[in-house]
C-alpha cells in the first residue's frame, strides 16, 4: 500500500469531504495561501477558493463563535486552531455554546463542526506553544474527541469528524506530520468509539493515545525481548472512549498501563485508569499506572522539556515493575 | 412617533400585529412575574417589560428564514419572532411539551423553527452565533439576513469587535442590535463603558444608527430600511437602540433604590411606554378605536392565563430524557 | 462558638485581609454597591471604597488580564467571577499566562492572585450557569485550587489563598453560600494540602469535595443506621492533594468511593481515585468507585436536574454494595 | 527625520546611546538567526531586525521603573528595556543563566529586573497584563507607565477592547504601541483588519497617534510627550508605529514570494533603513562621523559574538530544575 505523511492524510480527507459536500468550509489562520504554518491544508485554497477556505484574522474567540453559529444554520465548518494552547481561547465558544446547544435546544438545533487543532511537546516552543489539552475538551459533554495516532487513523478519523452531527474535537499530534504510514487509496472512514488493538499480548496492556501510541508500541518491543507480551491498545476517540476493547485486554492479561501526553494530574489517563479499575478491578494482579507528562508548565531548555514527557524507556521500566510483581511502591 | 406619522400608507393590519405583538410580550412576562412571585417557576427570569418596541419593530422587518439571536432577557425577542405562548410557558417550567423540552428554560427559550437561534446566558455568547449565521447564508448563497439583539452591557465582550471586524471584512448580512437599557445589572451602564457605542462600530467601517427604542414605527421603520439592504449585501449594520426595563435585572431584584431611582422608573413608564403610546396613536389616527385594543389586550390576556394554566398542568420530561441530546444523531450510513 | 453563613464567612475573609495588607484589591462585575448577585461582598466597598473594591465592565478576560498584571506588580488582586462558567472565557488569560508566569520567567516574576467563583447545579440556571468546572484547572499545572465545604473552610482556606504568592482559585458552592457553620472569632488559616477527617469510620472512606462533603456525610449517617462505618475526607485543595491522609484511610478501610459534583467522566473524581487504585491497592478488597455529575450539560428542568448530580441515597447505595462485596457489576 | 531636525539641543549622548542600542538588536538578532541556520538554536525564533527604531525610540523614553509588555517579537523589546547579550543568548539557548533560566526560550525572554513583564507567545496575550500593571501602579500610587507593545496582527484580539474601555474608564498610565509591520505572520494585514485602528482607540475615548516607526527620534519625540503625560495621568494613548520586518515571520520563513514581493523588501532595507538612515542624520548633523560609528557597530559586534561564545559553552540547566518554579515559595510563617 501507498505511504504517505499524516499531513498528507489529513489533507486528503478534508479535500474528499468537500469534493463531496458543498456545505463544507474550513477557517483559520493562514490557512489560504499558506496552507497553514505547518502546510498541511497546501493547495486546499487552489481547488476550493478562498470562499471555502477562508483566512481569519488574529480573532480565534471570534471564528469559533462563526463557525458555531455557520453550524447552526446549514453550513457544515472546520475550524483551523494554529496551536492546541489557543484552545484556551476558544473555550466559551466551544463549550458554553457549541458542545450545550443541542442539548439545551432540546434535540431542535446542532452544531456540525470540527475544531481541528494539535498537541505534543519536544518541539522546543515553550510553555505556551507545547500544550496537550484533550482532557479539557473530553470533561464537556456535548463534545467528542479524536486523537489519530498515524496517518492511517488521521485520514479516517477526519472524514468520520466531518461527517459527524455533533461538535469533534480532533487533535494532531504536530510531531507526527511528517510521519509516514500505509494508507489506502480507496476511501474509508473510522467509526467513532471503536479502538484498535495494534499490537496484541498477554502480559499487560499498554493504552496510548496521540502521540504515545507509538511509545507504547516501542515499549512493546522493548519488553518483548525480555520475554514480556505487551498488548497495545489505541483508543483513537477518547469520546466517545470504547470502554469494552480495553476491558476484554485487561480482562486477559490482569494489567495495565496507561500512557497520554497530557500533564498527568487531573488527565486523560486518570479516567481510563479508573474505568479499568471500576470495572475489571477483580480481574487486576496489579494498580493500573498512569503515566503521563509531568505537572509542570512545558520548559524551552531542551534539557528539561525532553524529561517532561513519558519515554519508550519509562514505559518498558514500569511494565517490567507490574509484571513481575514488583509494584508496590511503584507510583 | 413623528418620524413615522407620514407612513399612514402603510396598512392597518401591520399596524394592529406590532401592537398585538408588543401586547403579547407584556403579558407573557406579567404571567411569568406572577409565576415567579407564587414560587411556581423554576429558578429565575429576566422581564423584557418596557422594551418590547425593540423586538417587536425590528422581528416585524424579518421573514421567517431571517434569524435572529437573543439574550438571557429573551422572551421579547422569542414572543416578536413567532413563538406560540403555550409551548413557551411550557418551557418556562421545565415541561416536556416546551421549545427546548424544558432543557433550556428561560435563559435559553426559543423557538427554533421560525430562525430563532437561541437566547443566551452568556453575555454577549451569540455575537459569534450571529455573524456565522450570516456567514452561511453568504455561503451557502442564501438571502436571509442575521439579527443579533444584545445590551449595552455586552458591548465590553472582546467578541464583539472580533466578530464585527469579520463581519465587515466579508460584507456579512448581520445587524447587530443593541438594546441600550442603560443598566448592566446593577450597575450604570455610562460608569464602566468609554467612549461611544456607534463609534466603536464605525471604526470598523460599519455604518450605524441611533433610535428610540421605544418607538415601535421608528425602529420599525429604520430595520425595514437595513434589512433590505444587507439582503442586498450592504450589510453588516449597527443599531443602537435606546429603551428601559421596567422590572429588576430579573425578578428577584425588588429593591433597586441603589442604583437607580424610583422616579426615573415612574417617566419611562409614565411617559415613554411603547404600548401606550402606540395605542394612542391607533386612535389618535383612527386605525383603531379604544376598545378594539382593549379587546385585542383582552384577548391576548385570555390566551396567556390559558396558556399558563396548560403548562402548569403539563408533565415533565420523562427521567429517560436526561442523556437525550447530548450528541445529534448521525444518520445511518 | 458563633455560627455564620458561608456567604458572612468568605466576606470577613476578605475583609480581614485587605486591613492587613494595602495591596490587595478586588475587581469583578457588581462587586461594589451590589456586592455582588449573592450579595456575598455587602459592606466591602463602604469600607475599602471604590479603588479597592472595583466594580469593572462585563469583561471577563479583560479584568482577568488585568489582575495578571496587577500581581506581577506589586499588587495582590481578587478577581470575583460571577459564575463558575465565565471559567471558559478567562482560560486563556489563567492558564497561559496566570499560572506559567513563574514558570516561565524562571521563577523571576510571581502571580498572588486570587480568582473566586462559584459552583453547583440543582438552581435551575441551566446548563450555562451550574457548571462545576474545577477539574479544568486542577489539570494546568501552576494553579492551586480550593474547595471549602463549610463556612469554617470558606474563611480559612480564602485567608491562605490570599496570603499565596500563586494564583489560586477556589470554588464556592452557590447552593451554600446561606449554609451556617461553627466560625472562630479569633483569627486562623487552613493551610493548602491538609485534608480533613470530618467522619472516623472503618468499613469504608468516602472522599467527597465541596457541596459533595454534605452529600458523603449524610450518607456516612444512613450507613452508620445499618452498621456501616464510612470515614469521611474532604480534600479542601485538590492542588495541592493530601495525598497521604487519603492513604492513610484506605489502607485502613479498604474500600473507597470519591464523590465530586463535577461531570465524572475526565473528572476531578478520576484523579483521586487513580492515585488510590496506584498508590493503596494491594490494601483494596474492592474497586475505587466514583460518582459525579452526569455527563450531560445541566438541564434546566427540575424534573431533570435533580437527578444528574451525586445523592446521599446513591452514594449509600453503592458503599453498601461495595462493603458486601457485591461490586463486580457495580459500575 | 524632518520632525527632528530642530532638536539638534537633545544632548549627543541620547542620540549615540539610541543609535547603539539600535545597533545591538540589529546585531542580537544576526546572531540569532546564524544560530539558527548553524543548527545551534532550539526552535525557531522571530527577528526584530527592521523595526529597531520602534522599540528604542519608545524605551529611551522610559525610566527603569517603567514597565513594558513583549509579544513573541520581543528580543528588540528586551535590548531596548536594558537588557544584556549574555543572558539572553544563553534564554535563546536554553541555558542555566539565561534570564528565565532557560525555561522561557525566546518567546519569554525578558530581563524582569528592567521592568519588562515578559514576552508573549500568544498574539495579544500581554494586553491585560501591561494594563493590569498600569493599574497596580496608579493603586499603589506609584508613577511608573506601562508600555504595550503588539502588533498589527494582535490589533484583531478582542481582549484590546476589552482592556481600552478599563484602561480610558480609569484613565491608567498605559500606552498602547502597536508595531504595524503590515504583516500577520503569511497574510498582509489589510486583507484582515477592517477600518481604521486607530480610530478603535479613539472610539474607546483614547487619543490616538501615527508615527513613522523607522525614525527613532520622531518615535522618541512623541514618546517622551506621551510618557509624561501619563505619568500625569493623563492617559491611556495609542500609537500606530509603521514599521517593517525584514525577515520573515520566523526564521525558518524563507520563501516569501507568495505573500510579498522582494521589491517591497528591498525598498525598506535600502531606503527606510532606521538605523543606515540614523547614522546618516548622526554625520550630517556633526554629532558622530562614521568612523566613529564604524567603531560603536564593531565593539558591538565583538561584543555579541562573545556572548554567543559564552552561551554556547554555558551548562543546562540542572533536571532538577524541571519542577521548580511551578509555583512561588510563600514566605514561610
Ligand atoms: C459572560 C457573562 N458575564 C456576566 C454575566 C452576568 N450577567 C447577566 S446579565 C448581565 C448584565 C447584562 O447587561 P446588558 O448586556 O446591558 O443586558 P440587560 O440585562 O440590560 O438586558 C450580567 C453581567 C453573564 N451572564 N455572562
Ligand atoms: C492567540 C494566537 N493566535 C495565533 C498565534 C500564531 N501567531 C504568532 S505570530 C502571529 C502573527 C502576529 O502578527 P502581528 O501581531 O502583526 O505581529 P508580527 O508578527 O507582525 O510582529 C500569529 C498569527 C499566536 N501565537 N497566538
Ligand atoms: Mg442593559
Ligand atoms: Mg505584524
Amino acid at each position: 500500500m501507498r505511504e504517505i505523511t499524516l499531513s498528507k492524510a489529513v489533507n486528503e480527507a478534508i479535500a474528499e469531504e468537500m469534493r463531496r459536500d458543498p456545505s463544507i468550509f474550513l477557517m483559520g489562520e493562514d490557512v489560504a495561501e499558506a496552507g497553514t504554518p505547518f502546510k498541511v491544508l497546501s493547495g486546499l485554497v487552489e481547488e476550493f477558493g478562498t470562499e471555502r477556505i477562508i483566512d481569519t484574522p488574529i480573532s480565534e474567540p471570534g471564528f469559533m463563535g462563526l463557525a458555531v453559529g455557520a453550524a447552526m444554520t446549514g453550513s457544515r465548518p472546520i475550524v483551523d486552531l494554529m496551536f492546541g494552547d489557543f484552545l484556551f481561547l476558544v473555550m466559551d465558544q466551544l463549550c458554553n455554546q457549541a458542545a450545550k446547544t443541542h442539548y439545551m435546544s432540546g434535540g431542535k438545533l446542532s452544531v456540525p463542526l470540527v475544531l481541528r487543532t494539535n498537541m505534543g511537546a519536544t518541539r522546543r516552543s515553550a510553555a505556551q506553544h507545547s500544550q496537550s489539552l484533550h482532557a479539557l475538551v473530553a470533561h464537556i459533554p456535548g463534545l467528542k474527541v479524536a486523537m489519530p495516532s498515524s496517518a492511517y487513523e488521521a485520514k479516517g478519523l477526519m472524514k468520520t469528524a466531518i461527517r459527524d452531527n455533533s461538535p469533534v474535537v480532533i487533535f494532531e499530534d504536530k510531531l507526527m506530520y511528517n510521519d509516514k504510514a500505509p494508507v489506502p487509496e480507496e476511501e474509508y472512514l473510522i467509526p467513532f468509539g471503536e479502538a484498535a488493538v495494534l499490537r496484541e499480548g498477554s502480559d499487560i496492556t499498554l493504552v496510548g493515545t496521540s502521540s504515545m501510541v507509538q511509545v507504547a508500541l516501542a515499549a512493546a518491543e522493548t519488553l518483548a525481548a525480555e520475554g514480556i507480551s505487551a498488548e497495545v491498545i489505541d483508543p483513537r476517540t477518547i469520546v466517545p472512549l470504547d470502554e469494552e476493547t480495553i476491558l476484554t485486554s485487561v480482562r486477559k492479561t490482569s494489567r495495565a498501563m496507561v500512557i497520554d501526553e497530557g500533564h498527568q494530574s487531573y488527565g486523560v489517563s486518570a479516567e481510563i485508569a479508573s474505568r479499568i479499575t471500576e470495572k475489571a478491578f477483580y480481574y487486576l494482579d496489579a494498580p493500573v499506572v498512569r503515566m503521563g507528562a509531568m505537572d509542570v508548565p512545558v520548559p524551552f531548555s531542551p534539557a528539561l522539556e525532553d524529561i517532561t514527557v513519558p519515554t519508550a524507556e519509562g514505559v518498558a521500566a514500569m511494565a517490567r515493575h507490574l509484571v513481575r510483581g514488583e509494584a508496590r511502591d511503584v507510583a | 412617533m413623528a418620524t413615522a406619522k407620514n407612513k399612514r400608507k402603510t396598512n392597518t393590519e401591520d399596524y394592529l400585529r406590532m401592537y398585538r405583538q408588543m401586547v403579547r410580550i407584556r403579558s407573557f412576562e406579567d404571567n411569568a412575574n406572577q409565576l415567579y412571585l407564587s414560587a411556581k417557576m423554576p429558578g429565575l427570569t429576566h422581564m423584557y417589560s418596557g422594551e418590547e418596541a425593540v423586538a417587536v419593530g425590528i422581528c416585524e422587518a424579518l421573514t421567517d428564514d431571517d434569524k435572529i439571536t437573543s439574550t438571557h432577557r429573551g422572551h421579547g425577542h422569542c414572543v416578536a419572532k413567532g413563538a406560540e405562548f403555550k409551548q413557551m410557558f411550557c418551557e418556562l417550567l421545565g415541561k416536556a411539551e416546551g421549545y427546548c423540552r424544558g432543557k433550556g428554560g428561560s435563559m435559553h427559550i426559543a423557538d427554533q423553527s421560525h430562525g430563532n437561534l437561541g437566547a443566551n446566558a452568556i453575555v454577549g455568547g451569540s455575537m459569534g452565533i450571529a455573524t456565522g449565521a450570516a456567514l452561511s447564508a453568504k455561503l451557502q448563497g442564501r438571502t436571509d439576513v442575521t439579527v443579533c439583539f444584545f445590551g449595552d452591557g455586552a458591548t465590553a465582550q472582546g467578541l464583539w469587535y472580533e466578530v464585527m471586524n469579520m463581519a465587515a471584512l466579508w460584507k456579512l448580512p448581520v445587524i447587530y442590535a443593541c438594546e441600550n437599557n442603560g443598566y448592566s445589572e446593577y450597575t450604570k451602564t455610562d460608569e464602566i463603558a468609554a467612549g461611544s457605542l456607534t463609534a466603536r462600530a464605525e471604526a470598523f467601517g460599519i455604518e450605524a444608527f441611533e433610535v428610540d427604542g421605544q418607538d415601535v414605527l421608528a425602529v420599525n421603520e429604520l430595520a425595514q430600511t437595513l434589512v433590505a439592504r444587507a439582503r442586498k449585501g450592504e450589510g453588516p449594520f449597527f443599531i443602537e437602540l435606546k429603551t428601559y426595563r421596567y422590572h429588576g435585572h430579573h425578578v428577584g431584584d425588588i429593591n433597586r433604590d441603589y442604583y437607580r431611582s424610583k422616579e426615573e422608573e415612574t417617566i419611562w413608564k409614565e411617559q415613554r411606554d411603547p404600548i401606550i403610546n402606540f395605542g394612542a396613536w391607533l386612535t389618535r389616527e383612527g386605525i383603531a378605536s379604544e376598545e378594539e385594543l382593549q379587546e385585542l389586550r383582552d384577548a391576548v390576556k385570555a390566551d396567556a392565563e390559558a396558556a399558563v394554566s396548560y403548562a402548569l398542568a403539563a408533565d415533565y420530561p420523562d427521567i429517560s430524557e436526561v442523556d437525550m441530546h447530548v450528541f445529534a444523531p448521525n444518520d445511518a450510513a
